[in-house]
């Protein structure tokens, strides 16, 4: 593992006149689990989403396995996956339908795997319930099956244990530090205690603001 | 000169006031892209320069 | 940047803000004199020596603020959208100002030739409105438009919000042409051409020539409100660049 | 570790998968949600049903009335439609688990914007002879209308999309979207409604339906590339 | 632990307050998001330039259309506007809040369909004059146009609220909000639209102005109840 | 505190044929603080929008003050606050425009007391910012400043740590605590591990589910 996955030089976003980071420089090497943390407000999801490339409101440089990851988007794309506040779950669908579109719209998901992991976030006997009629929880259970799908190496998740009960928690951490020691990455934030006993670093965007505001 | 008098100009063979209104309010819309961008310049630069002595004054 | 190469070195000094800042600071005072010689020369030639016409009388005189206001209406949209293309391929800071300042000069033309119009229109035709070719396409571009300022204005952050007016203007320069004969035709179409815009005699020297010196006159003043307008835009986008803080402080 | 490797597969079949996967979505959300679905043909109907009530009853002046009123009310009914077409893709964030995709784009766009014609263009075209009918359209206008509205609303739901993923997710000037397309729709209304005036009144109507087709032609060429772009542009602030 | 005891105060001053809150609340969401504001009336215009494009631009048939025409667009513009009046409230939960408020139900409602009325209805009733002039509707039509739409509307809004609050929440099944509504709208149109006709051709028109004035006070007696009471029923399920 | 504020008896609710609890019964006196547990799905939100009176698809009885809720609704409607799933903030308007709304919805808010309520939740200098620009936990903060407003005795809260930081929470579980011991009740639900030392009680409704399925 000498180059890393994906490398961050220099970055820095403000957003109405507010400075959120600047010269934040990181690497997260295959294998690793980074944990961006910080108060309500300082920035973590705006960085996941420049991160991901949904937002290009930010100035530095971002590499992806060395490469500018503008001129390697589609690559890019297909090595990521992003799990965001919203969780894409629609709701007069049903979990099955839902997945069944995400597994369409990244080519290396099969189909197949969908019951299983729905039967892994605990959704076994809700495959036919529309979303709507499901709690919050069970929503969020929806999108974060996705996990199970995913054969994407690096995974961006923004406070992916929102409503999601103590035994879930436990499941997904799990889940995270086995995506870790298979090679694959993990950025995420989350308010909560973390209890994984792995690789985890943490990134404190409290220190990076106002640095040259 | 295509007129005689002053008030035969005025009139405008009978059409002074579409003629009139027409140029008013030609020049009203001139002058507004005139001024406008001028008022909104002023108010920007005096704006800024309020924010870089306030910025100055911080430090 | 492999386009670098074959591009001019003007193409990319326009497109520092700093320089353009510079140059349209230096350009505007001549477009501004010649925007008032030839603007005050051709009204006055407009309204008091040229000569009546002898069908409309003088009515007619309307054509000298009408015809100009009608073609810089459309030639600003084609700035425009120009600006846009150039804004969107080479991701020029510059492009995505001209086109955001040249929005509200266009509309405003775009006004001042259905207002002249419908003015004139009503000695002429007995009526303030009609559903004419010429006249629906000047409010149909009208449209267009407050299309483009409207978004601009919906959208707060900056390179976003002239992205997508540059879209926007691009859409609809395709579509100008469409719009302009489908409008044409359907009118000849519905109903027998009672007034003819283009079927006019043809004028006289004394009739055209202080036309064509406000026409110049306009292109000559419409240089000089957008410099103004750009030149705003520049320092607020650029506001906290070394140079704009300098050039603050000078003052 | 095998699994992680950069694997780039040929994307051909993934595709056509994702073309189709998208339409079903589509046409599954609307059958739940049946609003989207049936609203455009209620507005269309009521347009029909108001005509008479509001304007004159009278079947002379109604025919006249027919080709335009006919036109209009379908072009009004896609443009209210379109608002929705990113909409609830934005609020519940399926749009930026689109951008994301590695698959291009314009497919997805283009299966969204074909499925919501179908439920809307096409629904309203065979559901225009009706509308005829109670605006005592003559039978000969009939086939004009059907092959105009079919040749027309492809157009208006392209444009549309334009306009929809232009104004997707602005929080301030909402739904400019009719402020932005409509200018941009008046050719086709112009072309169709003429389209079925000369078929009413037996004249040749092969170059409208012709004009017609080319208008689609070039929007399903840029369209799909322009609604692309707005979006990622859109999302991106 | 004084705080915490049952007190019964005198209500009436709370609920202008809460009258003229939710009155301003109003304002600021359109205005701050504009599209709700400019949307009616971006219709309106559209109905009113889409017309003559799509129909025939003479000025005489215009004429006779007008009347009916600004009506049935009116009617349209208030019908469509009146769908997000509480959906916007269901879908981040203010209106659940709402319904727990110990205030009357009813204040708040016919605060937000008289703010609501404000910006349609009446706006719709300032512009129809530049219409009635696009339209080429002769200069008689335009007091009666002006006041047969200034008492006709608010029925249009407070009856279209009654619709919107049945149909707030519905997940499958959507907006129906049309057909439950239409059938009511129909007696204000016809009465509207006679009330212009009978303006332009120089007829009085005082009979179908009292009509529209008696509907309105229906309306406004009977609607606020009814309104409250769909809504806690929508929401219950 | 001889009689309970609220009292539930035999509460039975179930939704598509799925039991979620049935003979629940359970009194609040006034001080408690009741944490309603259970795995996502449980029933927990169900049960709340039952106990506020937004739903009534149940049977059973709940009393206020010893009389039915149902008969003294306008009551029972001014001595209580719910905070649901969704935040009930619209984005267009800034955090003080949102909160003057509340204050005019319930009689007993004092509008003047928003400024500082704001503070207490952390949003000084965001006062002016509509909340569309705001993050998700700055928007929840919003709602929450509620908490700090409200004169009301019986507060039913769910989920109200949800993307909150951890001084936020802890702040928050404050302010439940001073809440009790000034003889207000509480009902919660949260997923989180409650750090209150003082009267918690935890209702379990995972066992109550399915005994009647
Ligand atoms: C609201 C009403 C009107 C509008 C929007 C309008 C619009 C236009 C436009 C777009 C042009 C084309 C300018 C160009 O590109 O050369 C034009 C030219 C002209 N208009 Fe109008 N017009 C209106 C009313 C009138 C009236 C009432 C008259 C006189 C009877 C008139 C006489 C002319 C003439 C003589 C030209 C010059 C044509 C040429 O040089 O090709 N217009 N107008
Ligand atoms: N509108 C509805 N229609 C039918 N069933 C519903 C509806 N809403 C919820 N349910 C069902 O009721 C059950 C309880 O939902 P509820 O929202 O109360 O769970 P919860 O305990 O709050 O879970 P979470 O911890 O995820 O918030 C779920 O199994 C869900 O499937
Ligand atoms: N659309 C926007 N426009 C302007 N400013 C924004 C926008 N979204 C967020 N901000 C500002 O950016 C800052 C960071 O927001 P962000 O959502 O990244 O915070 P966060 O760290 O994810 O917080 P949370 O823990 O609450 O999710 C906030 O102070 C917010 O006010
Ligand atoms: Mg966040
Ligand atoms: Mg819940």
């Amino acid at each position: 593992m000498s180059e890393p996955l994906l490398s961050v030089q220099k970055l820095f976003c403000e957003r109405d006149d507010r400075v959120l980071f600047s010269q934040l420089s990181f690497a997260l090497a295959a294998g690793e689990i980074v944990q961006i943390e910080g108060q309500n407000g300082s920035g973590k999801t705006t960085l996941l989403r420049i991160l991901s490339g949904l937002s290009r409101n930010y100035e530095g440089e971002i590499l992806w396995r060395g490469e500018p990851v503008t001129e390697v988007r589609e690559q890019f794309c297909r090595d990521m996956l992003y799990f965001g506040h919203q969780a894409g779950v629609k709701a007069v669908l049903t979990p099955e339908e839902n997945l069944r579109w995400y597994a369409a719209l990244s080519p290396a998901i099969d189909a197949a795997a969908i019951p299983e992991a729905l039967e892994q976030v605990g959704l076994r006997g809700f495959e036919d319930v529309p979303c709507h009629s499901l709690s919050a929880g069970q929503n969020r259970r929806v999108s974060l099956a996705r996990l199970y799908l995913s054969q994407a190496p690096l995974w961006i998740l923004d406070e992916p244990f929102t409503a999601i009960d103590k035994r879930g928690v436990a499941a997904k951490e799990q889940l995270l530090l086995q995506h870790a020691q298979r090679g694959g990455s993990v950025i995420l934030t989350t308010h909560h205690e973390l209890g994984i006993h792995g690789p985890v670093r943490k990134i404190n965007l409290d220190q990076l603001a106002g640095t040259s505001a | 000169m295509s007129f005689n008098s002053f008030s035969e100009f005025l009139s405008m063979g009978g059409h002074g006031l579409y003629v009139w209104l027409s140029y008013g309010l030609g020049v009203a819309i001139l002058a507004a892209n005139l001024i406008l961008p001028k008022l909104a310049g002023n108010q920007l630069l005096k704006e800024q320069k309020r924010r870089l002595r306030r910025e100055e004054g911080v430090r | 940047m492999a386009e670098k190469k074959w591009m001019p070195r003007w193409f990319y000094q326009l497109a520092s803000p700093r320089w353009c800042y510079q140059f349209t600071g230096k350009l505007l005072p001549w477009f501004a004199v010649a925007a008032a010689v030839l603007l005050i020369g051709g009204t006055v030639w407009a309204l008091a020596f040229a000569p009546a016409d002898y069908q409309q009388g003088n009515s007619f005189r309307i054509i000298y603020l009408h015809v100009p206001a009608a073609i810089l209406a459309q030639s600003a949209y084609m700035l425009m959208a120009v600006a846009g293309a150039i804004g969107l391929i080479w991701k020029m800071k510059v492009a995505d100002m001209v086109l955001k300042s040249a929005a509200p000069i266009g509309a405003s033309m775009a006004v001042l030739a259905l207002a002249t119009g419908a003015i004139w229109g009503k000695p002429t035709w007995g009526s303030w409105w009609v559903w004419d070719a010429r006249l629906t396409s000047m409010l149909i571009l009208f449209f267009l438009y407050l299309g483009v300022m409207a978004l601009n204005s919906a959208i707060e952050n900056e390179s976003t919000a002239a992205q997508a007016s540059a879209v926007l203007a691009l859409v609809g320069l395709v579509n100008i042409p469409i719009i302009k004969y489908s409008v044409e035709w359907w009118n000849t179409l519905h109903q027998p051409a009672t007034f003819k815009l283009t079927e006019k005699p043809a004028m006289p020297v004394e009739m055209w020539l202080p036309l064509l010196v406000m026409v110049i006159g306009f292109y000559c003043f419409f240089a000089v409100s957008l410099m103004q307008r750009l030149r705003n835009e520049i320092i607020w986008r650029e506001r906290r660049t070394g140079w704009v803080r300098e050039l603050l402080n000078k003052q | 570790m095998k699994m992680y490797t950069n694997s780039r597969q040929n994307s051909s079949p993934g595709v056509t998968k994702l073309f189709m996967a998208t339409c079903r979505r589509e046409f599954l959300l609307s059958f739940r949600r049946k609003s989207d679905l049936v609203n455009p043909l209620i507005f269309f109907l009521m347009v029909a049903t108001l005509f008479p009530l509001g304007v004159s009853p009278e079947p002379g002046f109604l025919a006249q009335l027919a080709p335009g009123v006919v036109w209009v009310a379908a072009l009004l009914a896609t443009l209210l439609s379109m608002d929705v077409l990113f909409r609830s893709d934005y609020e519940d964030g399926s749009l930026e688990q689109l951008l994301l995709s590695p698959q291009p784009l314009f497919i997805v766009v283009l299966a969204k914007v074909i499925a919501h014609w179908m439920m809307t263009g096409l629904a309203l075209t065979l559901m225009a002879p009706l509308l005829g009918v109670m605006l005592f359209l003559p039978a000969e206008g009939m086939p004009g209308l059907m092959l105009s509205l079919l040749l027309g609303t492809p157009t208006l739901s392209l444009v549309g999309a334009i306009g929809a993923a232009l104004t997707v997710g602005l929080k301030k000037g909402g739904v400019l979207i009719s402020l932005l397309v409509l200018p941009l729709y008046i050719p086709v209304l112009i072309f169709g409604s003429s389209a079925v005036q000369a078929a009413v009144t037996g004249l040749p109507l092969g170059g409208y339906l012709a004009l017609l087709g080319a208008l689609l032609a070039l929007a399903l060429a840029l369209a799909p590339l322009a609604i692309s772009a707005a979006l990622r542009i859109s999302i991106s602030s």
